[in-house]
């Protein structure tokens, strides 16, 4: 492309504790719309990793084919990146993370990337807890192939081209705490201060962590009838919980009266704050929050917020009891049996 | 009389626990010295249908399907009408006379051996899982009485295959004898067709091809294996877990230094491949004919983005579902130019399971250093069947060949190269070379210019370096794309940019053509005008065949390519002589059009040989097709 | 002076609203009477990044691309530099000068137009849409003026166009004087690169080959189609979506007579359109490289089960995601053996859009009397540019073929022909013909001597009869199937019913040669010596360049196939000269490897002239190939 | 297979409505293991069209590869049958629906051919609401390629191999209410009482008909530790609902007291009895239905029997509003616009 990135840093800017400021963390130049909801998810993604101190080049960032699947290029210019084909990032995603269990998997698709030709993908790697930030940048509709109803298009909202959408549509987020994903959590491209900390959360989320969220495609997806336009949004949104990471650990407390404050402590001790605001809400509840989904489905309503997390869980690396050092790291003599091994072997097969 | 070369069938129901009795026949011909092959020739079912087990006894050596059955065991009903017309006259027709034979089964051409193999059985055993099984082992029994089998070697395989559940041994042993017995109280034996005792086997072993699959990619130190069960590939991944699980297991730790994922379809199971290859731990896959097909957008990614990747594809009776049980050698075409675009694939070709070890193992150095899919194109025949072989090598010395991978110092010299400007670093650490030393001592990174390019052709063999992540902190991170790039990684829609970076394929390809195995030739130099050209299984035929012919004084040199692309040395055969016998087990002559389009020779002199109906190619087959052609 | 005789390139911002202001310039040459031909050169993007429209105007007819910029319009800051050098010595750039140049912008050996577009339309619009939006329209005026246009046929188009919102057009015709004024004022216009009004055109149509594929499907009677979105694929379904919507409603009802499925991926988007085939109604997909890739393994079903199916692959740049947004044709080699296995599949290689037409219809017919799947092979520079072609036309006495589908009848009939043994009842219907009618006039069903067999050779031409779901209580009924069987379409896993099914396939491949569409021949008689092979988009500028080399005394013969398998006039044709160009839009000369595949020719004779850096090839590119070979 | 089919014939076999005797609905002989499950549903198949006096010929058999894939050719002879891919038949049988809307489409998979390879079509198949029967032959195993585990193995089951399956195993009837589907039915190949009945109500169901059958595979999938096999199911089975097909309309009761009689009727007005067993059981509730499947499956039961339904259902052909004539009859005259349409849009594009 033609486009320069200007390199102008304002000098005055914050250090992380690795002191790095949050522009080290930025990516190219974005060449998706302006005002794309998915460049604010970007935005969001790079504070999130400047606020947990990550070092870049120990994240991989995965993506399929869409302009949601462009970001990685926009993010993290030091982390390694496969922008792979359509719909099947989740098993690249998976292969990478058995080769290595030290990185952390950053996987980002859309809703066509992710609801029609990666459905099957997308079920079984939740299936196998493989530990991974799987974000969806969730338009109702096909972007880079110019705005068709993807199968997140919620059933009788108009496409760009016109056309009423008939179909059921799937909830991501309901469907993924139905298939047993252990953190499952939504939110909207537009509001910051509730995504940055549920990006830090899944990033911290010792296992598969699957954030769905809410991205307008201001081109093809913006007019009055969709269900994803901002305005659409903004009207239905309704938070469960207001947000604020706190780096200190606590104790996991499962059960609290409404109205208080509930601190859900994860794995690796950094802690989530939730402010409860129905009164039956549980977010470690599996039942209660597929009830509370589909509840909200029904009202034209869409929960943000962390929906549902199981802190302790198997990841496939446990699972399988692959050895604590990265599978790539092994050498001849890890893994050669060599020809001693051998010799008795051909004896056996006389 | 016919010592050490007959051919005997046995006709068995699928899943009466007759596989194991008949390989018990096979090992013991085998532990007496004598050359033998067996084929399994199964449905695709599990259990009911008829099922045959063939034995090809050969002290010349020949370990190609024979046609014409000496000796049949005929204990399926379903199948016997066609068992009983398939032994050819003067042999041999053992039948379970339990129950009288129907009508018809009167041939004067025959000797009808019927032993009341259930008779028998229900006498000794009450059990009706017993009775059932021992049959088989009595029809063994009887054989090695009516073969001349040593008994003793029998008795020491059962006791083999029961240690540990000693209690077994005896009622094995027992029903061995019920068969022996029984035949020399009511038949001369042992038969004119016989197996004497010799020593022309060595130290060779008794192995399948895809046990060796799984076992190479163990030594090639794959640690990634992601897979969808299909027939006939699934047991080189179940070869591949039982090895590691052997030999993979941290003792202190007990954790695993490998894993092995069954993934949802072929299409995951290669993008995991991929995945784990991208990431720096050598993977592999394996399928079959459907796998191959549904693989084909992932493997256009391979070549393009330029991801390392091991294919196993043992290939099975197509198109489409076809007949899953049978061989054939049909994927070559769609293996060699997978996917859209401009794409073509390393191919290698075993012809025995040591070569199935060896080849599995070079794949993976191949795709390391080519950075590219590469597939190992095997087929039922070789991978399900036993097969005797040289004994497995491996040198300890050998070092696994990554590629080019560049590590962080090479980054920070890279670097560093251009700071201070000078082009001579002699602290400047090497380059991987094939050996895995630093043999290309330094220089390449100045070529480099200060500036690490992921797609920069430094050393001129079209082979570009790769990074993997985590490596630096700083440099070398870039994303992979199936998307046009420039030779930095950033995505270009230039056309230049575009032909540049596939001239450089292209040149890569050239590069590859030397680096895979080479062909096999049977001449110190060539001798005859007229050539014959085959791989894979049609291996065991060809070479009999070509004893045949040359026994007529019919001479040819031949070649048997272990590699695509194709090398100077293949080129120069095929120019060297008028007329070449292609040899192939498909309908479309795949190789020879491989033939054509790479070397681009007159295809006028290419002569196919084409078996195609499922069953392994035999020499008679060849011999026929050959002498008739040379009439001409 | 270049009458009727330059290039022109817009350079544009993708998502400015630029391409209808640039269509308009098109259209209005082309009612001039003047051949002209557009090209777009777009990102894979959506906004923001920079686009080209290259307009050829040729009174000669040449619609090729031509290298050379003889204008541009360069109102896009990002390309500016690249734009302003490409450019050729003579030329004119046209800028908005608003804003004074950059320095550096001092070419002597070109005009420098300058006109303040934005400052134009800000002292003419509030509304910064508006601003935006006649900036586009300001130019298109501009150039009517320096380049001789008509004004009163801009004006018609904007009438035309704004039919219904008939307040648009006069701000429209006001922008298009804004600048028709300032350049008149400013420069002294025309230019001595004008447009004079000719009549060469004839009845001639300007159409996108997309939208002549999707009308193709609704005349040839399609009615179920199933497809994945993908550039550049996607405007054929659109097309077909907007014609049906049209032509396909029924009036009483308002039920369609149609039905399209957006699928999940191509793999389901393949199985739909198999699924309805299969049902006996007219089915398509249209998709691009990565999903014919998804769709191998159907695609083997299809081959191997025999199921019509019709596949349309708008070709763009490969491997793998590759550039989405520009061309090649280099899908060839995997369309025709696409899928495991011995595989063949017939190809349509349109070169107009008249042809995307016929092409399309014609896929119908074929696919059905064939019973296998087939596919048309257009690229993206056909599909999504528009091309001036001969109108469109349709004999309403034509009738769709839908091969050899049997009626309840029929199946009647054959049931009874073995009951009353006899094997002449002039009672008995006919099977179908070519042109639907009752040609076979019966006898080919007593030969079924009273039991349908689906898989039997009826006719010797390789082609089977089918049954649908549905026509017959009693009879008719099986199984389809990917796994072998046999005559009646039973399951069999015997070697000799397998070769038999795969040689009568083999058999329906020759037949399927002289059926598809025959190659053009462009001359009489061979008369030369050495002989060109062009198709599809090459058309053009392989026409242009034959014409530059026969003005110097070099004659070629030339054909230009349209169909695949090569029938017995293509095989002519190849044998009757010692050299033959091939020229293609690929690096490895796959339309040459189908020649040596299926004709075994002398690949030496084979001379590939090759462009594939995702731009259409160009008549100076071919010229200078061919000369610079025929010099050695 | 030299397998031949005894055509003895009981001379007094009872005729239905069409005056066909059961065996006509029969298939070839089957080659699947003595005692597979499969087996048992092939004849309850058999027994339910007999039952619905449906005309053979009448039927589409659709089915992807596997032993379970293999049975439309035990069933039905007089049908046509599609046996096509592994993991595709959905999108097979839609196509074959679109061309033909007057066919009744039986679409036979198993758990493999389904919940693993076949999860994408699935999934969108149940979105689409297309009019056919969905009926998994599901043994937790891979049978035709001998026994691996498939998605649908409990966690913790044993497969022959000898592993322990350890991923969540796929709910597949859960799945399918999550996803909308309008009924949803869960059986055992072994208890045709059950079986027989909602086969008949899937067949007369107006949309997308999903039949859940565990179905041991007695070959791979029958050892004590698994959760398939003829015991464990046995011992864990609770039936929702006692069923008795009556063929006379009823008026359709969307509440009623607990321990009563429930008829449901269904669009084509054949009735349904169940009984309710659990308090607070209402078929028509589909969150109801979901707490209940996922209740059941955290008690280890497999809850069978009709999960749920909807009985008033718009399917694809009535959204994409198709003609009521099939479009495999439509002619000429129906779909081609002729030449003079043709001269119009030449003038239209000069
Ligand atoms: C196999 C294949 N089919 C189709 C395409 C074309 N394609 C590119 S992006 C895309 C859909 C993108 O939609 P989504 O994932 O929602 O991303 P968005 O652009 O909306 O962010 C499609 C169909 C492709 N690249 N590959
Ligand atoms: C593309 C492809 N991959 C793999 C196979 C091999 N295969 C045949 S059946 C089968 C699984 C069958 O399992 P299921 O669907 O549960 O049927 P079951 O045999 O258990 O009834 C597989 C993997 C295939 N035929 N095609
Ligand atoms: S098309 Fe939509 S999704 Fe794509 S970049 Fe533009 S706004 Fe974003
Ligand atoms: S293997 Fe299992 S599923 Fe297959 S036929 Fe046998 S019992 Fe049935
Ligand atoms: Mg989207
Ligand atoms: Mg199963």
């Amino acid at each position: 492309m033609t486009y320069v990135k200007s390199t102008f840093r304002h000098p005055g800017l914050p250090k992380n504790e690795l002191g790095y400021t949050v522009d080290y963390y930025e990516g190219s130049l974005s060449t998706l719309c302006a005002g794309c909801g998915h460049d604010g998810i970007s935005a969001a993604i790079v504070q999130a990793c400047w606020e947990l101190n990550i070092e870049p080049h120990k994240v991989a960032k995965m993506s399929g084919i869409g302009c949601s699947s462009k970001t990685p290029a926009y993010f993290l210019n030091n982390s390694h990146g496969f922008n792979s084909v359509h719909g099947r990032m989740p098993s690249v995603a998976t292969g990478a993370n058995l080769a290595n269990r030290d990185l952390i998997y950053f996987g980002v698709s859309g809703d066509g990337d992710t609801a029609s030709i990666g459905m099957g993908q997308f079920v079984h790697v939740i299936r196998r807890n493989l530990n991974m930030v799987y974000l969806v940048m969730n338009n109702g509709c096909y972007g880079l192939t110019k705005g068709q109803d993807s199968a997140t298009a919620d059933a009788g909202s108009k496409s760009k081209a016109g056309s009423v959408n008939l179909f059921e549509s799937i909830d991501l987020a309901s469907l993924a705490i139905e298939l047993g994903a252990t953190f499952v959590a939504q939110s909207f491209s537009g509001d910051k201060g509730q995504l940055i900390p549920l990006v830090k959360a899944a990033m911290s989320h010792p296992g598969f962590a699957f954030i769905n969220v809410i991205s307008p495609c201001v081109t093809f997806n913006n007019n009055p009838g969709s269900t994803k336009s901002y305005d659409y949004v903004r009207e239905h949104m309704e938070t469960t919980a207001l947000m604020d990471f706190v780096p200190i650990a606590r104790e996991i407390k499962a059960n609290y009266e409404e109205g208080s404050r509930e601190n859900l402590t994860l794995h690796d001790g950094s802690v989530i704050s939730l402010r409860k605001l129905e009164k039956d809400w549980d977010p470690l509840d599996r039942i209660s929050a597929m009830n509370a989904v589909q509840k909200s489905r029904i009202n034209g309503e869409i929960l943000t917020g962390l929906l549902y997390v199981h802190p302790e869980t198997t990841d496939l690396h446990e699972m399988i009891k692959t050895s604590d050092r990265p599978l790539n790291s092994l050498s001849e003599s890890d893994l050669c049996p060599g020809s001693d091994a051998l010799a008795k072997l051909n004896a056996s097969l006389r | 009389m016919a010592i050490n070369d007959f051919v005997v069938r046995f006709a068995n129901v699928n899943g009466t626990g007759s596989a194991s009795a008949n390989a018990l026949f096979t090992k013991a011909v085998f532990r007496m010295g004598v050359p033998v092959t067996p084929k399994n020739i199964f449905p695709s079912n599990i259990q009911g249908l008829p099922t045959w087990y063939e034995v090809r006894v050969s002290e010349k050596g020949h370990l190609g399907r024979r046609e014409g059955i000496d000796l049949i065991v005929a204990v399926n009903p379903q199948s016997m009408k066609k068992d009983y017309a398939d032994v050819h006259a003067g042999g041999y027709f053992l039948y379970d006379s339990s129950k009288p034979l129907p009508p018809g089964y009167v041939r004067e051409d025959i000797t009808h051996i019927g032993i009341p193999l259930m008779a028998l059985c229900n006498a000794e055993y009450t059990d009706a899982r017993q009775r059932q099984l021992f049959k088989n082992i009595v029809y063994i029994g009887a054989l090695s009485a009516l073969l001349d089998i040593e008994f003793a070697v029998l008795e020491n395989q059962i006791a083999e295959q029961f240690k540990g559940k000693e209690k077994l041994i005896e009622p094995n042993i027992k029903a061995l004898n019920i068969g022996v017995k029984y035949v020399r109280e009511n038949f001369d034996c042992p038969l004119d067709i016989r197996v004497e005792r010799r020593d022309l086997l060595g130290d060779k072993i008794l192995f399948s091809g895809n046990s060796a699959c799984g076992l190479g990619a163990i030594y090639a130190g794959a640690t990634v294996a992601a897979w969808y069960p299909i027939t006939p590939s699934t047991s080189v991944v179940d070869a591949f877990a039982k090895y590691a699980a052997k030999y993979r297991v941290d003792p202190e730790t007990g954790k695993n230094n490998y894993a092995i994922v069954q993934a949802e379809d072929e299409l995951a199971a290669i993008g995991m491949v991929m995945g784990a290859n991208w990431n720096g731990a050598r993977s592999f896959t394996a399928t079959s004919g459907p796998g191959l097909s549904l693989m084909n957008e992932f493997l256009g990614l391979g070549y393009f983005a330029e991801v390392p990747t091991v294919l196993i594809d043992v290939q099975r009776t197509g198109p489409s579902t076809g007949m899953p049980t049978r061989t054939q050698q049909s994927d070559i075409l769609l293996a060699a130019y997978a996917s859209h675009g401009d794409t073509k694939h390393p191919l290698l070709f075993p012809a025995s399971p040591k070569e199935c070890f060896e080849m599995t193992a070079d794949a993976f150095d191949l795709s390391e250093r080519l950075q590219t899919p590469v597939i190992v194109m095997t087929d039922l025949d070789l991978g399900m069947n036993d097969h005797v072989t040289e004994p497995l090598a491996w040198d300890d010395s050998r070092r696994y060949d990554r590629g080019k991978v560049l590590t962080s110092e090479q980054l920070d010299a890279i670097a560093s190269g251009s700071m201070n400007g000078n082009g001579r670093r002699t602290s400047s650490p090497g380059l991987p070379g094939r050996d895995g030393s630093d043999e290309t001592a330094g220089e390449p990174l100045q070529q480099f210019r200060g500036k690490f390019g992921r797609y920069l052709d430094i050393d001129d063999d079209g082979i570009p370096y790769r990074t993997i992540a985590g490596t630096n902190a700083t440099r070398g991170a870039f994303v992979t794309r199936g998307s046009s790039r420039d030779e930095y990684g950033t995505y270009t829609e230039d056309g230049d940019a575009y032909r540049r970076n596939v001239d450089r394929l292209a040149k890569k390809w050239a590069t590859a053509a030397e680096l895979v195995p080479q062909p096999h030739f049977y001449q110190e130099a060539n001798a005859a005008k007229d050539g014959v050209i085959f791989f894979g299984t049609s291996i065991f035929s060809a070479e009999e065949a070509i004893g045949m012919l040359s026994e007529e004084g019919i001479h040819l040199d031949a070649m048997r390519p272990r590699g695509f692309p194709f090398s100077k040395r293949f080129r120069d055969f095929v120019s060297a002589h008028d007329r070449i016998f292609v040899i192939e087990q498909n309908r479309d002559a795949q190789f020879r059009s491989l033939i054509m389009i790479e070397l681009g020779v007159d295809a006028s002199k290419l002569v196919s040989v084409l078996n195609y109906d499922g069953t392994p190619i035999t020499a008679d087959f060849i011999y026929r097709k050959i002498k008739g052609n040379l009439a001409r």
